[in-house]
């Protein structure tokens, strides 16, 4: 009886999971279509649209909800490790100093700067 | 050692409980932890294509616009609804597991598999399509008429990342194969499921790839 | 201590001499510090404390949190310093001064040539004035190879898909080494190239006089300078040896069998052609690897190329 | 001995070749590794002597190239990051956590198989064209080069998994099977060194499995991603050569600091000092070693800041493991140091590591890396760590086990005789790298200036030092197992569970499951200790 309960529960839950992802996934074709301002802004959302269903998919798909912390912590460590990897990666890449011969007057020594890189960086 | 082990698999009281283990909830509690980490690999193995493909679309923007404008952005929503309904039965496959209801625990796997089947049929004809027309990766493409160069950097990236993804759908079909067998003679019982647990878990972690490589392939505005 | 000097570094060069070598220094006499401090106690314990020596041991404790805060602490501090210092000359090195002298740095398999602001080109041998800062800009034809200069203390890698830079001021009149230090295959070893520090007014005269090579040499003299400078002995021998190009050894007026079958008689217009547009014709079981030297070498020295051949029978 | 042990209770081949027990496959892993370090060994020697002249000495260049290569893929992948965790961690984990067998004994055969696979890949190369683009795979050399790289890179990535499988045991190992009563603080600290290792294992080895997978691709497909001439970035493929490589280095060290961890106390008889200093430490490396890897760019064309980050981040790495040597160091004080084989190298892991960390530093600074980056000086940096280092605490280790592995005594005398050989050969090859590469003398040169032969000599002849006190080791290793078994279940003292039961130990490592009520290195008052001592004598 128990069972039964439960049976009902989980197909429930489950179905309401896979609504809510298939209507993002909808309304990621949709936002694709819109110009948000910058193409940045759309890779932006697009990866949040994409990271809310991953979340559904880990939460309840794979139990991480109700599963012991284990799980998680090993999951979410994995997802650090990549995002330092991107993260410095994209840090190098976008901080570079642009050299190009017959440049001498360009302030090189500005690039250097914190601040310079931020702004380059956005 | 491989005999006597053996012995102990196929054991009178816990049928596939290890000789190394107190029961079958210690075993099936390493087993997940096992689980994880390996997927955590996973993650790290994709995640270096993610990274090469952010920094080539960062260097190569407009070609990566360009490139994307030959994928059929149709087909590749049809297979996110697949893959996603796919993940649906299997965890559902899961529960049915779990309650020990044998008979619908079948009909899901069975029902997964079509659905990756399905997947790779519709993989299959956007490849051909590609092949025809001569978007191929790297060196060989052939394809014409691009207004800018480096449109060959995101068919590579194209073939590699669904490339090796399909992969992974296949290997996931043959273990959902192997669940369903011995699904089918009657292995698994409420008490008795970790496989079937962690194939849903690799399952669902080759879904939640494909949903970040829909829109990063599929979708650039 | 000059010895030691000697001993540990090479001869200092460049400005940026004087701000690494206080830092190496200072590590060094850390090391020195710590190793010692190391095994200084290692060896006291040992004496002391071997095994079934009558000594009073007492209960040592497990653990004391005053002194493992102080031996976490005080190398924390030590690096942060090293790493301000260490980063202060990475930072002065990293910026050229805006008034520096730009010279062209183009490396390929396996020499370094170099073009000057007047369109001047040179091969393997870079020529600057004293005490004025010189920016090299510099890119690769094939893979990634490193400028590398000991004694002025710089190295930079050089990219083959975009401009890196690097930059120095000499101190004084000499001749300095320049190696290549990123692995590039089989004459990475021999990618070497010398800097010449002259004064302003040598270095003009020179420039002015289109780099002076070879004036008024016979040509087979000038052909052999023209083999050793601009890097045509890292590929060809004199002697017979195979190396990554034919050897010079007994070549002129020989037939020569190229990939693909057909047979050349290796006169001054094949010679000539192969220095100009080398992938023209390949000789049979040798790669398509050298690079033209249309530009860098004029008519006169070409020529003076060619009688030196003429002469390895 | 009584019962049968693991060695003796089944026989034949197939006894051994479908082994599931972590000891039979910890045992096939050593002679594994051995062989690998022994070619390696003999591509050392002649790198060595090749260096002996400034000029051709009896190779020429490619075949020379060719030799570094192998020599440094050989060490690396077949030799230093399986040797310890594959090897001694795979026999000994489980034992010092009272388990019967590793979590999964059949992914462990799995690892050994693809372990082998692996090495047959890349030996495979030497017979079809050699590889000679040194073992960092730099693009676009590595993308243009002739030869077996393809071969070469598809057995980097087969490596690659056979080592996450190692991870993936020890940590679902470490969670799961622990005796009762071995809480974590209860746990040897060999164990916390593996966890550690193992992290590192599964978080970074993937990367390097995508990196040899897409220079694989670049070469069969030409990708474009690290290819300039097609708009890739060949700087992006040290990045992700180094994310996993930089890791890799503590892959290698942790496990030798981990065997440091047991020998130090029990040679001492002494509780380690600050235990949870160094269990921690483990862990911060593990953890830190992931934020360093751009110090090997520092004149790669990587941007400023990048280097800067990179190499502030270097020097935090510089603080736990100073921390633990100075625990190290202070566990000997008032201890009753007991100079056997392993106690002898753990000293000599401690003098060379010291050199080998404390001219990290020169390198992890930016003003003077630019100067010594890849000269002779890296050189001898990371041989003093990795050999010295890392090598050294695996001999402290094999000599630790080796009683408990194959219930053998070795000669002791002998092991003295060698172990100053090895430390004299190998100082004297290493210290004089130090000295000509601070001069500007670069690696991966087969010519050289002539200026640099007298110290090129001397580290030739230290290489014929240090192969003579090898050679020894392995005389008196291999004679030892001609004996009969004469060793008892405890030769040293030690109080962790490997130790309570026999030498070697029965196929299910203990008669009854052991329960832990102490910790690792909670040994008896000393008196009773010098006691026994004389009663031995």
């Amino acid at each position: 009886m128990s069972t039964h309960a439960e049976n009902k529960n989980a197909v429930r839950t489950y179905s309401i999971v896979l609504g809510a992802l298939l209507t993002l996934t909808a309304v990621t074709v949709a936002a694709a279509g819109v110009n948000f301002g910058s193409a940045f802004i759309n890779v932006v959302i697009a990866l949040a649209i994409a990271s809310a269903k991953a979340s559904l998919v880990a939460l309840y798909f794979m139990h991480l909800r109700h599963d012991r912390p284990m799980s998680a912590v090993i999951f979410v460590t994995g997802l650090a490790m990549l995002a330092i990897f991107l993260m410095f990666c994209f840090l190098d890449t976008l901080s570079r100093e642009q050299v190009q011969p017959g440049l001498t007057a360009q302030a090189p020594a500005r690039a250097v700067s914190i601040s310079a890189i931020i702004l380059s960086a956005s | 050692m491989s005999g006597s082990h053996t012995v102990v698999e196929h054991g009178a009281q816990e049928p596939f409980l290890q000789h190394h283990f107190h029961d079958l909830g210690q075993q099936a509690e390493a087993s997940k932890i096992g689980m994880w980490l390996f997927l955590v690999t996973e993650i790290l193995l994709f995640g270096g294509l993610f990274v090469g493909y952010g920094i080539m679309r960062m260097l190569h923007s407009q070609a990566f616009h360009e490139g994307h404008l030959h994928l059929d952005r149709s087909l590749g929503a049809i297979n996110t609804v697949v893959l996603l309904v796919s993940s649906f039965t299997m965890a559902m496959a899961v529960h049915s597991a779990r309650t020990g209801n044998r008979e619908r625990l079948i009909l899901l796997l069975a029902a997964t598999l079509a659905f990756a089947g399905v997947f790779l049929g519709v993989k299959y004809v956007e490849y051909s399509h590609k092949f025809h027309d001569g978007l191929l990766p790297g060196r060989f493409y052939r394809h014409a008429g691009d207004s800018v160069p480096g449109v060959a950097v995101f068919f590579s990236f194209y073939f590699v990342m669904t490339g090796l993804h399909g992969l992974h759908v296949l290997a996931g079909m043959v273990a959902i194969s192997w669940l369903l067998r011995r699904a089918v003679r009657g292995d698994f019982s409420a008490t008795y499921y970790a496989p079937v647990d962690l194939t849903g878990l690799y399952w669902h972690l080759v879904d939640m790839i494909w949903i970040y490589l829909f829109p990063l392939l599929y979708l650039i505005s | 201590m000059d010895w030691l000097r000697n001993l540990l570094m090479p001869p200092r060069g460049s400005t940026f001499a004087d701000q690494v070598d206080p830092l190496f220094w200072f590590l060094v006499g850390l090391t020195a510090f710590f190793f010692l401090l190391i095994a200084g106690l290692c060896g006291w314990f040992i004496l002391r404390y071997r095994r079934g020596r009558a000594v009073r041991r007492g209960v040592a404790p497990t653990h004391n949190t005053a002194l493992e805060l102080v031996w976490s602490l005080i190398p924390l501090a030590l690096v942060i310093v090293i790493f301000f210092w260490g980063f202060h000359g990475y930072i002065s090195a990293a910026v050229p001064p805006a008034d520096a002298l730009e010279i062209k740095v183009l490396a390929k398999r396996w020499l370094w040539q170099f073009e000057y602001p007047s369109g001047l080109r040179t091969v393997n041998d870079l020529r600057v004035p004293v005490g004025k800062p010189v920016k090299l800009v510099m890119i690769s034809e094939d893979v990634i190879h490193s400028f590398y200069v000991p004694s002025f203390r710089i190295k930079h890698d050089v990219l083959p898909s975009r401009y890196t830079q690097v930059w120095f001021e000499a101190t004084e009149p000499g001749v300095h080494r320049l190696l290549c230090t990123e692995y590039c295959g089989r004459g990475h070893s021999d990618m070497l190239g010398t800097i010449q520090v002259v004064s302003a007014e040598e270095y003009q005269k020179w420039l002015d006089s289109g780099g002076g090579l070879g004036e008024g040499l016979p040509p087979a003299e000038l052909g052999r300078l023209i083999y050793t400078q601009y890097g045509c002995e890292v590929c060809h021998s004199l002697d017979g040896t195979r190396k990554e190009g034919p050897s010079f050894r007994g070549i002129f007026g020989k037939p020569v069998l190229l990939t693909g079958g057909q047979t050349v008689i290796a006169d001054e217009n094949y010679i000539r052609e192969s220095i100009l547009n080398p992938q023209a014709k390949i000789v049979a079981g040798y790669q398509p690897v050298m690079p033209t030297f249309q530009g860098l070498l004029n008519e006169r020295q070409i020529n003076a190329l060619i009688e030196f051949i003429k002469e390895q029978k | 001995m009584t019962a049968a042990s693991y060695l003796t209770e089944q026989r034949g081949l197939r006894s051994w070749l479908f082994t599931l027990d972590h000891k039979r496959i910890g045992v096939m892993y050593l002679w594994s590794t051995l062989l690998a370090f022994f070619l390696g060994g003999v591509l050392a020697m002649l790198i060595r002597l090749e260096l002996l002249t400034p000029t051709r000495t009896l190779m020429d260049a490619d075949t020379y190239n060719k030799v570094f290569t192998l020599h440094g893929a050989v060490m690396i992948f077949l030799f230093i990051i399986p040797s310890i965790p594959a090897a001694l961690g795979n026999f000994v984990l489980p034992l010092l956590l009272g388990a019967r067998d590793v979590a999964f004994p059949r992914l462990n055969l799995a690892s050994y198989y693809l372990y082998v696979l692996g090495a047959l890949m890349a030996l495979a190369s030497m017979i079809t064209g050699g590889i000679d683009t040194g073992w960092t795979f730099y693009t676009p050399y590595s993308t243009s080069t002739g030869g077996a790289v393809n071969l070469v890179t598809l057995a980097v990535f087969v490596l690659g998994f056979s080592s996450i499988f190692t991870g993936v045991n020890f940590i679902a190992t470490t969670h799961k099977l622990r005796a009762p009563g071995m809480s974590w603080f209860r746990m040897p600290l060999f164990v916390w060194g593996m966890y550690a290792t193992a992290i590192i294992q599964i978080l970074a080895t993937p990367v390097l499995g995508i990196t040899v997978l897409l220079l694989f691709l670049e070469r069969v497909f030409g990708v474009g991603i690290f290819d300039p001439k097609l708009g890739g970035d060949p700087v992006l493929f040290q990045h992700f050569f180094w994310f996993y490589s930089h890791p890799a280095v503590y892959i290698m060290i942790l496990p030798g600091m981990a065997i440091i961890s047991e020998v130090i106390p029990v040679f001492s008889r002494r509780p380690i000092f600050g235990y949870r200093a160094i269990a921690f430490s483990s862990v911060a490396i593990a953890g830190v070693s992931f934020l360093v890897w751009g110090h090997h760019m520092f004149v790669s064309g990587q941007s400023v800041l990048a280097s800067a980050l990179f190499s502030f981040l270097t020097f935090l790495v510089a603080i736990p493991s100073a921390v633990k040597v100075f625990n190290w160091v202070a566990t000997m004080y008032k201890g009753s140091i007991w100079l056997q084989a392993p106690m002898i190298y753990a000293i000599m892991f401690l003098l060379l590591f010291a050199i080998g960390g404390l001219t990290g530093l020169f390198l992890g600074s930016l003003a003077t890396d630019v100067h010594l980056h890849d000269t002779y000086f890296v050189v001898a940096h990371f041989h003093y760590v990795m050999m010295g280092g890392v090598f050294i605490a695996f001999l402290a280790g094999l000599h630790y086990w080796w009683p408990k592995m194959f219930g053998r005594m070795y000669s002791e005398r002998w092991s003295r005789i060698a172990a100053a050989l090895v430390f004299v050969g190998f100082n004297t090859t290493f210290l004089a790298q130090f000295v000509m590469g601070s001069r500007g003398m670069p690696r991966r040169y087969y010519n050289y200036l002539p200026e640099f032969q007298p110290l090129h000599v001397v580290s030739t002849v230290g290489s014929w030092i240090l192969a003579l006190g090898l050679v020894i080791t392995a005389g008196y290793l291999l004679a030892s197992l001609r004996k009969r078994p004469d060793a008892p279940p405890n030769p040293w003292g030690g109080m962790t569970l490997e130790w309570q039961t026999s030498s070697p130990p029965p196929t299910h490592n203990f008669e009854t499951v052991p329960v832990v009520d102490h910790g690792p290195y909670d040994f008896p008052p000393l008196e009773a200790e010098e006691e026994l001592a004389g009663r031995r004598a």
